[in-house]
Formats: C-alpha cells, structure tokens, sequence
C-alpha cells in the first residue's frame, strides 16, 4: 500500500539514499532517476538505507546492477546495501546476486565503512 | 472455486493497482504473509514481460488477470495478445560471482517458477496467450478468511 | 467491466467473510468510504435475508455473490436457490413516534433501497434467484485505483 | 477489520456496555447474549457506548428495540444511547426508528442522566 519514498541525504564522505515502501516495476525507474541526479554530480559512493523497503521485483535489481557497475567503474565509488528487512533479503537470495553487493545489517555500519 | 479478474491496458502505470488487487484477493483467501508476497512478484515480473516483450512496449494491449482460488490453492491467470515466445529456451541465468561478469536481465521468469508451485505457458494462433500460475497455500499462521 | 466472486453456504458464520469481500472490490474500484459502506450494508442485509427467508435457515444452501465494476458503478449481484418472494408487496416500513408501536423487522429491504442506486430482483424457477444492486460511484474523495 | 468486542462496567446507578468494531448481521446475536445475561441480573438501566462501533446492521437494530421494550417495561429501565459516531447515526437515521430512542452526545451525559 505504501507508495515509494526516496530521501538523499549527502554526508560527508558518501550519500544516504533512504527508500521506503513499494518499489514494484513501474516504480524502479524513479529510483534509477536518484542514481542518474548523483552521477551527473560526480557522487559514487553511495549507501542504500532498505529499512523501510517493502517490496522489490527483478527491475529494481536491474537498476541496481546498472549502476553499481557504473559506480565502480574507476574505482570512484559503489553502492552500499544497509538494513535490509528479511523478505527482501530473500528477493536478492532469490537472484543468486547477493555475492556481489557489499551488504551490512546497519546503515551505521555501511556509512563507517566509506 | 472462487474468482476475480480485472482487465486492464499494458501499460506499466497500470501495474501499481493490479498488484493492489492480486494482494487483496490473495489476503481475502487466507494466504500468508510470504505467499502474498510470491504471488504479488510473480505477477509483477509476468505483467511486467507481457508489457515489455510480448506487447513490446505498446500501451493499448489488453491484459486479462484473473485470480482463482479454493482452500488449499491461489491460481494467476494472466491472458494477452501480444508476441508469443518459447519459455523453455529460457535458461535460469548464470551465477556470477564478480559484479563484472552479472548479466543485465534474466531473473522475471526466474523468479515466477521458483516463487510459484507451478507456471504453464499456453499459446493459442487464435485465442492469444495464457499463462497460468499455481501457489500452494498453508494456512499456516493467519486463519483462513474463505467463507465454508 | 471487472469481476470478483465467491460462493459460499447460506451459514451466517460466512457472513463477515463475504463481507470483507465485498470492502476488498469496493476499495479497490475506488469507492469512497460512505459508498463503500452503503454496499456492504446493502450486501448484509440481502445475504441475510436468503438465509433466514429464501433458505428458511438451512446451512447448506448455495450462495453465489459476484461485484462487477467499471469507473463509475459498482454492481452487486447474489444468486441463490432458495425460495422466491415477491418483493413489491414488501412496503416501507411505517414510522413510529413510540417505542411501543415499532414493529420488529421488515428494515433490510427498506435499507437495500434506500442504499443503493438501483435494486432489481429476478426470480427463474430453474436457474434460481437473482439479486443486482448497483451503485453509483463518485469518485469524489479518493483518487479511482482502477487501471485503465 | 475490526471484530466486535464487548465490554461491561457496572456503575452506580447504571451498567455501561462498551460495543467496539463491526457489528454485522451474523455478530448481533452476540450483543443480544450481552443484553439476556443483564436481563437475567434484573439489570435494566443501561448506557450504550457507541464511540468505536464501526458498522451495524438491522439486525442490531432489531435486538436493540426488542431488548428496549423489555427494559421499559414496569418503568424499570431503558437503554440510552452514546456517542454514535455519524455513520452509524446515519443507520439509526434510515431507519426512522431515532425518535423512539433516548441519544446523548457523550458517555457522561447518558450516565449521569439516570
Ligand atoms: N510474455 C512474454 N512474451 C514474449 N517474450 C517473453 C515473455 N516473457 C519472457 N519473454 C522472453 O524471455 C526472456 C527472459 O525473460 P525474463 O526472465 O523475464 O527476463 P527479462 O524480462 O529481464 O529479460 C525475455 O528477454 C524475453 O525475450
Ligand atoms: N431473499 C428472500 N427470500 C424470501 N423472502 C424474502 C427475501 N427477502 C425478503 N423476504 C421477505 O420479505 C420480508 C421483508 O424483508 P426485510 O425487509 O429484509 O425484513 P426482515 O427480514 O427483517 O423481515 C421478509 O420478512 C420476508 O418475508
């Protein structure tokens, strides 16, 4: 029922992206939006705050793989997963991708390891 | 057996609601938390290659999507009339270890056979395309809200 | 034109079920709570009529309830196969100033009426009894979370 | 959603009987239990605290007035009404049946007017 929520909050050594709610297909693109505003301002390192995250598809893993990858390139940067709620956790499972995020229980301990 | 269906345009804004009724059905048959949850995925990542592939992108196609169910079962049924295609050419997509060597795309039917119990693919010349979807449900936690 | 039906037992221990069927489709068609309402009361007030009157108490007997709707209407229909009646001798019931003078029922007819748009009964002697309510809706609080 | 809950508090002068939730046709039968067991103490000056029912049918209507006739009788009692929130006073409304009953704005004023 939630609809998606984006908030980006810039720290000083990386950028909190917190979503939160539904991210079904039709909504992936207003994600991949956020990650195409913070290239264009040259920020790479990014933390992903999950916590509130209740739904996901393949399409936001697209986006995410997209960008990751774009992130990296360089080594300037990458996408950091934080807090991500058990059933999501399963979707990432589920996609057999988990072995290439950088993936922490708290979003304080993602924002430390920047 | 008990039914509700919908029919809508192919277009992905459409695609919010559609997941809003799979849910609701899906909650009024008793269905878990977690059996709700592969329901709704099964039919985003389904609709969401109805739209993309077999209307390839066109909006005024129609979806039909229907939701069956009895005490112990929560059948998809998703009906169009765009490009057919062959399901078993899909392969279940490589793992990969390495960010570099992840392939972009590849995971929706992926993720529809391992979250369902059963998915058919049917393919009529004159009738258009069937793809049912069968889930199992527990009844485990929540008590089953079917009227007996 | 969308559909969502459930069959069930003339038990009114499946009432608060077919009930919250019933708040499913209507907020999913977009109702506004107040029409919402109206439906789920006029819905009550029938089904609980087929039991009492149409199945004359009997547990085992079929009800069928089926919500269509479109943008702008919302229908109800029930179909049983129980006793037929003649509605147009039910009149409304009169209003008393005093406690005393209150005659006890005869209120579900008169609130299934008033409630709704439209009610229509028909009566088939082989195929059974059916009921179609409709409701109008506004759309005038909530945005409509119909795809179209 | 919210399923019927009943609860009774005897008063001084009264007995207050708190609905809350969905009274619909299959649950007024449970209300009339609440209404018998008064009955059967020789209880008949009840309040009706009405602020947290959802939905009511004609079916709660009907064991209201059957059981307001047997509370009146011999001048014994009656069943006062409070704090109906306005969906449900549209029910009553419809009914035409609100003239014949006794309806206060709060709890407080239907008990403190026995
Ligand atoms: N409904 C469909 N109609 C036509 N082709 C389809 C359909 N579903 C899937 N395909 C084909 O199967 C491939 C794999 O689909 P899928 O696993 O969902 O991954 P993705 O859509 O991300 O490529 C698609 O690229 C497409 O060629
Ligand atoms: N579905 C039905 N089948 C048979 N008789 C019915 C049906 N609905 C209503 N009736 C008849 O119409 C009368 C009025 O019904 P209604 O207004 O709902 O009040 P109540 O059920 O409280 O008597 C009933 O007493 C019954 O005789």
């Amino acid at each position: 029922m939630a609809d998606l929520n984006m908030s980006v909050t810039e720290l000083k050594r990386c950028v909190l992206v917190k979503l939160s709610g539904r991210i079904d297909s039709s909504k992936a693109g207003e994600v991949e939006r956020v990650f195409q505003d913070l290239e264009s301002q040259g920020r790479f390192r990014i933390v992903l705050d999950m916590s509130e995250v209740e739904y996901i598809s393949s399409a936001f893993l697209r986006v995410l793989i997209t960008h990751m990858k774009k992130a990296k390139r360089f080594n300037r940067g990458n996408i950091y997963l934080a807090a991500m709620p058990p059933r999501i956790r399963d979707v990432f499972e589920l996609s057999g991708l988990l072995p290439v995020f950088k993936v922490y229980d708290t979003v304080v301990e993602a924002v430390g390891d920047w | 057996m008990n039914t509700a269906e919908i029919v809508f345009a192919s277009d992905l804004a459409n695609l919010s609601a559609a997941l809003d009724f799979v849910r609701a059905q899906c909650r009024f048959a008793g269905a878990s938390d977690d059996e709700t949850f592969a329901c709704e995925l099964a039919t985003d990542e389904a609709c969401t290659n109805i739209i993309e592939h077999a209307y390839q992108g066109r909006k005024d196609g129609e979806i039909r999507l229907t939701c069956l169910w009895a005490d112990e079962v929560f059948i998809i049924r998703l009906h169009d009339r765009g490009q057919p295609f062959d399901p078993t050419a899909v392969a279940v997509p490589p793992r990969a270890a390495r960010l570099e060597d992840v392939e972009i795309g590849g995971l929706g039917l992926h993720f529809m056979r391992s979250l369902m119990d059963e998915i058919r693919f049917e393919f009529d010349p004159a009738g258009g395309n069937t793809l049912t979807m069968v889930k199992r449900l527990s009844h485990g936690a929540a008590a089953p809200r079917e009227p007996r």
